[in-house]
Parts: C-alpha cells; sequence; structure tokens
C-alpha cells in the first residue's frame, strides 16, 4: 500500500508505517499525482473525495492505492478521472479566507484529512493482518 | 412605460401563403401581427405588441442558410424590436432550424433576446437548446394555445430583464443549466410518486437527466483496404512542438488540425502533447506512441494502405470526456467525409 | 412492529422557573438543564438561547438539531445505545413535542458550518426555521481534541433533547398517529398485490465529524443491515455529521425521515413498504464495493419490487449511491435514487461525480452551489464570524452591514438528500 | 467524439487503453491498446521492438476496419 499525501501530519506520523509519496503542492497536485500512478497500473483503495470537505475548502488530501502494479483498474480510473473534474469545478471559486486564525484553521483541516485516512487504513488493516498500522 | 416591442418571425405556411410549393418564399416584412401573431397579442394584454412580421419560405431559408439570415436579420433589426419571438415550429424540421437560427442570431448580433418554441423530437432543439429558451410544445399546430401561452408569458419576462426560473417552472426545454425552484411537494413525496409511476411501467420523468449514452449503428467496412484513405484523429492532445494552436490541456473547447504532409516520423523535437490528463513524459518523447504516423507512412509506402490523410485532428480530453466533444467532433467528421477520407483511426490515451 | 406517535403541538417556547409543557408552550428552567449538560466534565461553559420562527436570529454554527420525543410504552427508550441501554425500539408509544427542537452550536474546528436564519429569504431553505428553537451553545474545557469536542457537543445535544422530552411523557397528544410494519409473511398474506417497496438510506460513516451512529455503534464498522421503520423514530440513528451543512442529515431528520413518513402514507393502499435497509458511506473502496453488494443482496432477499435509495453528504457518495442503484437495478428491482447537485454557481457544470445509464429516475434538492444572500439579523447566536469560513461561504461573503453572501451549502438542511424539503432543480 | 465522427458516415476504429471508456463512448470498433501515457508504444523496448509492438496495434486495427460488425466489438488478438 502507498499513501499519497500533502498533508505533514499525516507525512510524519511514525505510526502509519506504509510507504508514503509525499506531495509538496495541493490537493490537486495530489489527486495528479495519483492519477499517474493509476495509469501506470496501482489500484485506487480509497476515495479521494474522502471528506464531505469541499476542494475549495481543504487544502489537504490523502489517498490510499496499492503498492502493486498491474493492468489499469478501470474503477480506479473513472473514480480519479471524476474527483479532479470535481475539483476543477471547485477551485474555479476563491478559497475561503481564515477569519482571524489560519493557523487553528489549517490545523483542523490537517486533522480532519488525518483521521479520515486513519479510518481507512484501519478498514485496510483488517484485510491484511494489521501490518499497516 | 410603453408596451414592449415584438418582432415575430414565422414560416410561408403560418402566414397563410402556401404549403410546400411555397417553401422558397423569399423574406418579406409586414407591419403589425400575422396569422399566430393574434394569439401572441391577446396574450401580451397591455404589456406588449408585435410591431412586425418577419416572414420566409423554410426552404429558402435553409438552402439559402448565410444569405437568408441576414436578411432576416435586417428586416427584424428594421422594427427596433424589445423581443423577438420565431415559431413556434412544432415538430417541422426545416422551420425548427429556421427558428433556431434566427432566435440565436438574434442574441448573439443583436443583443436582443429571442425565444422559440419547439416539440423536443424537432431537430432544432438539439442544435439551440443551450444558446436560446426553447419553449416546449405538442408535435403538431393544435397545441398552438398552451404554446403562445407560455412563449408570451417567458418573452415578457426576457424582455423586462427578469430572472428566468428553472425549465420546468417557466416551459423551456431543459438546457443543461441547472436552475434551483420550489417543486408542489416534498422531495420524499415526489421520490414515492416518481417509484410508483416506474414500478408500473408508467411515464415518469427523471429530475437530473444523466449524460447521454446514445449509440450509433456501426458503418460498413472498408472494402480495400489497400486502396483507402485513411485518417489520423486522436484526444490524446498531439501538436507540433510549441502548441500553435493554444489548444487547451484539458475538455479543450476547440481542435488542432495539421497537416503532415511529407513527415514520416514524430519526433521530440517536431511534436508534443499539450494534454493535461496523464504524464506526459512518453509522449513528448515520441509522439508516435500516440499518434502512429511513422508504421501507417511506413504502410503507405508498402501498399497496405492506400494513403494516410494529409491531416490529422488532435484535441485533448480524457476518456470520458471525449463523448462532451459533440459539436466540434461532427464538424471533423463533416470535414473528413467531404475530404474523401474512408476510415478513421481515433487514438485516445 | 407497531408504533403510536402522540403529538403534542407546541407553539412556544419560554424560559421559567419550572420546566413543564402546557397548553402547547413549553417552559424550560435554564438553570437546571444548564446544570444537567454541565455534568459533562468536557464542557466548560453552556449557554441556553431561544430563537422562534418569525424572529430576527441567525443561528451559526450549528451542529445538530434534535426533536424532543420520550418513550411512553414499549421495550427501551429514546436513543438507545447512547442516552438509553441497548434494546430494540420503535414499538409501543412515543411522545413528541412536535414544533420543538433542541439546536447545538459550537465552534468544533475552525471551518464549523451551519446557519439557520429564523426569519427572510434564508428562513425559507431551512426546515428548522418553522421550529420553536432551544440552542444550546456549548463551550468546551480548553485543549479538548475535535473528535472529544464533537462527542460533547452531540451528546449535550441528545441530552437536552431527552430532558426536553420527559416533560412530555404525562401530557395528552393533541394527535395520535400509528406506525406498523409487519412481518415479511403477514405482509405478504395481508398485502398480496401491492408493489413491495424497501427503502435503503446511506449514511455518512468517513471518519471524523463525519460519523452516524445506529444504536451506539459506530456505522461505518457494521455491514448493511435492516431496521424496522419505526426504529428510526425512537432516535436508533443519531448523527454525528458535522461536514456540509446543506446535506447531512441531522437527528431531527432521522427521527422525522420523509421517506419513511411518505412510504408509510400509501402503504397497505398503493404499495408495501416492506422495511429500512441501512447502508454506510466508508472512504475504503473495497468498503463500498461490500455494503452495496450487501444492499443489493438484502433487497433481493426481501423480494422488493422497488427501492427508494438516499445519500448524505458530498463527493465520494456520489460513488456509494451509484453503485447501489446500478448493483439493485441488476437484480431486477427497480430504483428511485435522491440527491443534491453540485453544479456549480452558474449551474452549468456536471452535477455528480458519479453516473450511470441505471439511475434513470432522479430527484433532486437542488444545486447546492447556488449563490443566497443573507441580510443582517438583529441577533445572532453563535460566532458569526464563523460566516467567513464557512462551507459555499468565501472570502468577503461578510459584509459590512452584515449581509453575507454564501453558497446554499452553508445553510443546515437546504438540499437534505432525504428530500425533506420542496427545492429541487431543473 | 468517435460517435460522432462515426454518424457523420464513416467507420472508426478507437485504439483506446480502457476498453470500457470506449464502450460508454460508444466505439463500435474497438482496439485495445498499451497504457494510458503511450497507448500505442512503450518506452520499456528498445525502438525496434516498440515498432514491431506498434505495428501489431495498427494490423488489429486494420482488420477491425475491414471487418463487417452490427454491435459493439473489441479487437483483442
Amino acid at each position: 500500500m502507498i499513501l499519497v499525501t500533502n498533508n505533514p501530519k499525516v507525512q510524519g506520523d511514525p505510526g502509519i508505517s506504509c510507504d508514503k509519496e509525499y506531495i509538496e503542492g495541493s490537493l490537486k497536485d495530489v489527486l495528479i499525482a495519483v492519477r499517474d500512478r493509476i495509469h501506470k497500473g496501482h489500484k485506487l483503495l480509497s476515495h479521494p473525495l474522502s471528506g464531505s470537505l469541499k476542494p475549495n475548502e481543504t487544502p489537504y488530501k490523502s489517498i490510499l492505492i496499492s503498492k502493486e502494479a498491474g493492468s489499469m483498474d478501470w474503477d480506479s480510473l473513472q473514480i480519479i478521472e471524476n474527483s479532479i473534474k470535481v475539483c476543477e469545478k471547485f477551485v474555479r471559486y476563491p478559497k475561503k479566507c481564515g477569519y482571524n486564525n489560519q493557523e487553528r484553521l489549517l490545523a483542523d483541516f490537517s486533522e480532519v484529512d488525518y483521521q479520515l485516512i486513519v479510518a481507512a487504513l484501519k478498514s485496510a488493516a483488517d484485510k491484511v493482518g494489521g501490518e499497516i498500522l | 412605460m410603453g408596451k414592449y416591442r415584438v418582432v415575430h418571425y414565422i414560416n410561408q405556411f403560418f402566414a397563410q401563403i402556401g404549403g410546400e410549393e411555397k417553401a422558397d418564399y423569399r423574406p418579406e416584412a409586414r407591419e403589425g401581427f400575422v396569422g399566430p401573431g393574434m394569439a401572441f397579442n391577446a396574450a401580451f394584454g397591455d404589456k406588449a405588441e408585435i410591431v412586425g412580421t418577419v416572414i420566409c419560405g423554410d426552404s429558402y431559408f435553409n438552402e439559402n442558410l448565410e444569405a437568408a439570415t441576414k436578411e432576416v436579420l435586417d428586416l427584424i433589426k428594421s422594427f427596433e424590436p424589445d423581443i423577438v419571438i420565431a415559431g413556434p415550429a412544432f415538430n417541422a424540421g426545416r422551420y425548427g432550424m429556421a427558428c433556431g437560427t434566427v432566435a440565436s442570431t438574434v442574441e448573439k448580433e443583436l443583443g436582443i433576446p429571442a425565444i422559440t418554441g419547439m416539440y423536443v423530437e424537432n431537430p432544432g432543439v438539439d442544435s439551440f437548446k443551450k444558446d436560446i429558451y426553447i419553449i416546449s410544445t405538442k408535435s403538431s399546430a393544435a397545441g398552438m394555445r398552451d404554446a403562445v401561452k407560455t412563449m408570451a408569458a417567458l418573452a415578457m419576462k426576457l424582455a423586462a430583464g427578469e430572472e428566468i426560473g428553472a425549465s420546468a417552472e417557466e416551459g423551456y426545454i431543459p438546457n443543461g443549466i441547472r436552475v434551483n425552484f420550489f417543486e408542489e411537494k416534498r422531495g420524499s413525496e415526489r421520490a414515492v410518486d416518481m417509484l410508483l409511476a416506474k414500478m408500473a411501467g408508467k411515464p415518469y420523468t427523471t429530475e437530473f437527466p444523466m449524460p447521454d449514452f446514445d449509440r450509433v449503428e456501426p458503418r460498413p467496412a472498408v472494402k480495400d483496404i489497400t486502396k483507402a484513405t485513411i485518417a489520423l484523429v486522436t484526444s490524446g492532445g498531439i501538436v507540433p512542438k510549441g502548441n500553435p494552436d493554444h489548444i487547451e490541456s484539458s475538455s479543450a473547447s476547440k481542435y488542432g488540425k495539421y497537416d503532415i504532409e511529407g513527415v514520416f516520423d514524430l519526433t521530440e523535437s517536431t511534436y508534443e502533447t499539450a494534454h493535461g490528463g496523464y504524464d506526459p513524459v512518453a509522449a513528448n518523447q515520441d509522439a508516435d506512441r500516440v499518434l502512429p504516423v511513422d508504421i501507417l507512412r511506413e504502410y503507405e509506402k508498402a501498399g497496405k494502405i492506400g494513403k494516410l490523410h494529409r491531416y490529422f485532428y488532435s484535441t485533448t480530453g480524457n476518456g470520458t470526456a471525449v463523448a462532451s466533444a459533440k459539436a466540434y467532433a461532427a464538424a471533423i467528421g463533416k470535414e473528413l467525409v467531404a475530404d474523401g477520407v474512408d476510415a478513421v483511426i481515433l487514438t485516445s490515451t | 412492529m407497531k408504533l403510536e406517535l402522540g403529538n403534542i403541538f407546541i407553539r412556544d417556547i419560554r424560559f421559567d422557573s419550572v420546566s413543564k409543557v402546557e397548553k402547547g408552550i413549553l417552559f424550560v428552567n435554564a438553570d437546571e438543564l444548564r446544570d444537567h449538560l454541565l455534568e459533562d466534565e468536557n464542557i466548560k461553559s453552556v449557554s441556553l438561547e431561544i430563537a422562534r420562527p418569525g424572529e430576527s436570529i441567525r443561528i451559526l454554527p450549528v451542529k445538530d438539531v434534535i426533536e424532543p420525543r420520550v418513550k411512553v410504552q414499549g421495550s427501551g427508550g429514546i436513543f438507545p445505545g447512547i442516552l438509553s441501554k441497548v434494546s430494540t425500539v420503535g414499538s409501543g408509544r412515543t411522545h413528541v413535542l412536535k414544533g420543538a427542537a433542541v439546536v447545538t452550536t459550537g465552534k468544533i474546528v475552525g471551518f464549523q458550518e451551519g446557519i439557520i436564519d429564523m426569519s427572510g429569504p434564508g428562513a425559507d431553505y431551512t426546515p428548522f426555521s418553522k421550529l420553536n428553537n432551544l440552542v444550546v451553545v456549548c463551550e468546551p474545557v480548553d485543549g479538548l481534541k475535535q473528535y472529544a469536542h464533537e462527542k460533547a457537543v452531540r451528546l449535550a445535544g441528545l441530552k437536552a433533547a431527552a430532558y426536553l422530552g420527559k416533560l412530555a411523557k404525562d401530557v395528552e397528544p393533541d394527535e395520535v398517529k400509528v406506525y406498523e410494519t409487519p412481518s415479511l409473511k403477514e405482509g405478504i398474506e395481508k398485502y398480496p398485490d401491492l408493489p413491495r417497496v424497501a427503502y435503503v438510506q446511506m449514511l455518512q460513516t468517513q471518519g471524523l465529524l463525519h460519523d452516524t451512529y445506529v444504536y451506539g455503534l459506530d456505522m461505518k464498522h457494521s455491514l448493511p443491515t435492516m431496521l424496522y421503520p419505526t426504529e428510526l423514530m425512537d432516535g436508533a440513528v443519531v448523527s454525528g455529521n458535522c461536514v456540509s451543512a446543506c446535506d447531512k442529515n441531522t437527528t431531527y431528520h432521522h427521527l422525522n425521515n420523509p421517506v419513511v413518513h411518505d412510504l408509510f402514507a400509501k402503504h397497505g393502499t398503493e404499495l408495501n413498504f416492506v422495511g429500512v435497509i441501512i447502508t454506510n458511506e466508508n472512504v475504503y473502496l473495497a468498503d463500498k464495493e461490500r455494503s452495496s453488494d450487501w444492499s443489493a443482496k438484502l433487497a433481493e432477499f426481501f423480494g422488493v419490487d422497488g427501492v427508494i435509495i438516499s445519500q448524505e453528504g458530498f463527493g465520494n457518495p456520489d460513488t456509494d449511491l451509484i453503485m447501489n442503484c446500478k448493483k439493485i437495478e441488476a437484480k431486477g428491482i427497480k430504483t428511485v435514487i435522491i440527491t443534491d447537485e453540485y453544479a456549480g454557481r452558474d449551474g452549468a457544470s456536471q452535477s455528480l461525480a458519479d453516473a450511470d445509464a441505471s439511475a434513470d429516475a432522479v430527484v433532486t434538492a437542488g444545486n447546492a452551489n447556488m449563490l443566497v444572500s443573507l441580510p443582517p439579523m438583529e441577533k445572532v447566536i453563535g460566532h458569526p464570524e464563523v460566516a467567513n469560513v464557512i462551507a459555499g461561504g468565501f472570502e468577503g461573503s461578510l459584509q459590512q452591514d452584515g449581509t453575507i453572501v454564501v453558497e446554499l451549502q452553508a445553510i443546515t438542511g437546504a438540499t437534505n438528500e432525504l428530500g425533506f424539503n420542496k427545492l429541487s432543480a431543473r | 467524439m468517435v460517435k460522432e465522427i462515426e454518424r457523420a458516415g464513416l467507420p472508426v476504429v478507437h485504439m483506446c487503453t480502457v476498453v470500457p471508456i470506449s464502450l460508454t463512448v460508444g466505439a463500435n470498433r474497438i482496439v485495445p491498446t498499451v497504457a494510458i501515457p503511450h497507448p500505442l508504444g512503450n518506452p520499456a523496448l528498445s525502438i525496434e521492438e516498440e515498432k514491431e509492438l506498434r505495428r501489431k496495434l495498427i494490423d488489429k486495427a486494420l482488420k477491425a476496419l475491414t471487418t463487417e460488425v452490427e454491435e459493439q466489438t473489441v479487437f483483442e488478438q
């Protein structure tokens, strides 16, 4: 399993011991990196539009893909392409600003993304004997 | 405030000039209303009035599209209207195309709001529903009364610059722009009603149509491939180096057409991809990996195919968006047929 | 399973020295309720406010809305597995303070969201503007983590609702409605000629601030299962979902699930309402596959002719929705899905993140990206500065005169995907 | 796009990596290709091997164009 993320909290958590690909960039950059991996035959394991936060709200995204690359997976492809389209639809609109506490806001977005991917990792761990957590 | 000035466009039949035998009737303007215009005037009450009617035969219009449009437009303009109403055309195909052309050109070139009315299966609907409001009518003139009522109401709103509601409220054919409005029943009750209809095999209307999944009949196979002219088309975004036409990296609104006379191989220094939907490294190194010009030239020389068409067409769009490229794909298709191409190899990434 | 719902119509809510329900008025002893809620050591302070229909009041950010109910007869208590012990609810008799609600607000995260305007144009979009609301504003103890904070506010809302609900225990209801679901076998015998219908309810279960609890169980850890519809009316399903105000299902929505009510309205006459299949919306894709397989399998097993599928939330649940629809249709069972749209502010973008030809009967609750302008209110309960970061709000959305321009998605319950409202789009 | 060109009157062979997409967009003659970033090539091969790969795919495409079909058909081998 490979965790593609731009969330420093996810990247920095030693408790998440699977392979990580850290993206220094935007939420969309993470989606693009995952898309390119899917084109190479990796499978999507968690939904790229995790959470109900809109792509022009939260800057963070963490996505799980398979470590193995086989033949290209059509379902994964469809989901990532649709997710990129949704992202593009939202980022046309101005980003929300922090009203007085940008740091708190970013920390909260980071925390939510972190918790959502932990929930996905738990689902994954149940299947592979818990070795990844 | 004075009455809004309305110009009405109708064909030779509704002007009571004649049927098919008079379909070549040339554009003509008359003061005031003609034929169904009377019903419109009645529906406007004291809010508006038809100041002039422009008449044109359906054959004349469709066979002389550019000239007729200009003539009709000039006549309409001479009345200085606030709003233009074309038709309704019901299920008459050529009349529908004329009404759609007139109304959309009036909006585009004169900046005056214009509407028309058609039966949902009129070919004019698909061509123009995104450009203008087309009121949904019955298939024949028996639906004139309802059509006039709905068209007049929407026309008055447009003339006054009022906000236009959802298609279901105003009666126009859905144009892909989603507009909110309040239904009479709540969503759950509508869902129960819809399910009861669906289970009983009765008609119902979905509130959100899924994207178009229609099909086209396969064309006959090429009889003799060694004599055939084959054209290359790609949605993989292959363009001459530097992307001279500035094809956008995704959901491109245009396509590129490139001359490959004398080109035998696409190289790193001559071609690249403009596509943003995949990792471009492999395609930039060797664009033949997306658009196989090299092998087709080889086959052309060896007589395995008749000829590689002189131009290739290129656009971007990930697989699924290939479906949305409808308008320009139709244009490409037309051109290829006109140029005598026999078959197409379309490559997608 | 049979439940009698005794509705007591509430037309006003007031603070008083004694909490009671009298002649349609809900009196609340604020100190007593506050003390009750402060028993939770994670809560530092509680303030209570009243917001009535038509008043110039804006509440934000809203976390949950809960209707006060009490179990009068039958097994179990309201909110089983959370406030009451885990025993099956949905039968006997339950009293409801109809027209009243508890609204919780609290800034759990920086982007906390949800607006309820009690008057003006915003009031048209939220059903909660028509209720007499007791607003519970909770402040957590310092340094409380988000998940603990969410839980504390969630429980405070449920406890406040239960506290008010108890006042209805011995009050004579203004009307009594009876809802009954026979067993599968009885149903077939009783209504041999009616089409059999189930309701597939998708519950938000992605993780922090995106969770739903069924008898206290975090639904993301469950396989799809079935409920008698009346179990929902006793609080079997509780919202822990704080994100996407317009299309999250509050606990109030679960208690008053409109699909359940509208199916019951035709039960025994035009259809045979068999029951509710609840399923989840997990982030992990294999979970989505498994859960949709399971909901289709349950629908097949119940031998239904049709199902209504409702959604909760934005984005990836579109994938669950289409999977459920496709797999259930593939079993030869007719489906209608209820969703909402994100078609952009101009309404021109593709509305859903997924699509399939089998989804040919769709009910939409409207375009959540539509802009609305909300004029200032005389009183704001909660945190007005939150408007600028609220989902659907954007930079500068809080204007100098107090007007806020937001997307519809900022308004609590505006595009509810259970079909609670009349708002739609074409 | 495939559909519109075919509608104009020409047989089209769609060379596409993801067959389900091709089916969705309504192609009638489909030849599956190598990978999204390089449908008709493979950077891991030598230039000559790659050309051979491309020839094979083009052969398949030509065969598809000269084969009568009545419904959506995937030309595998």
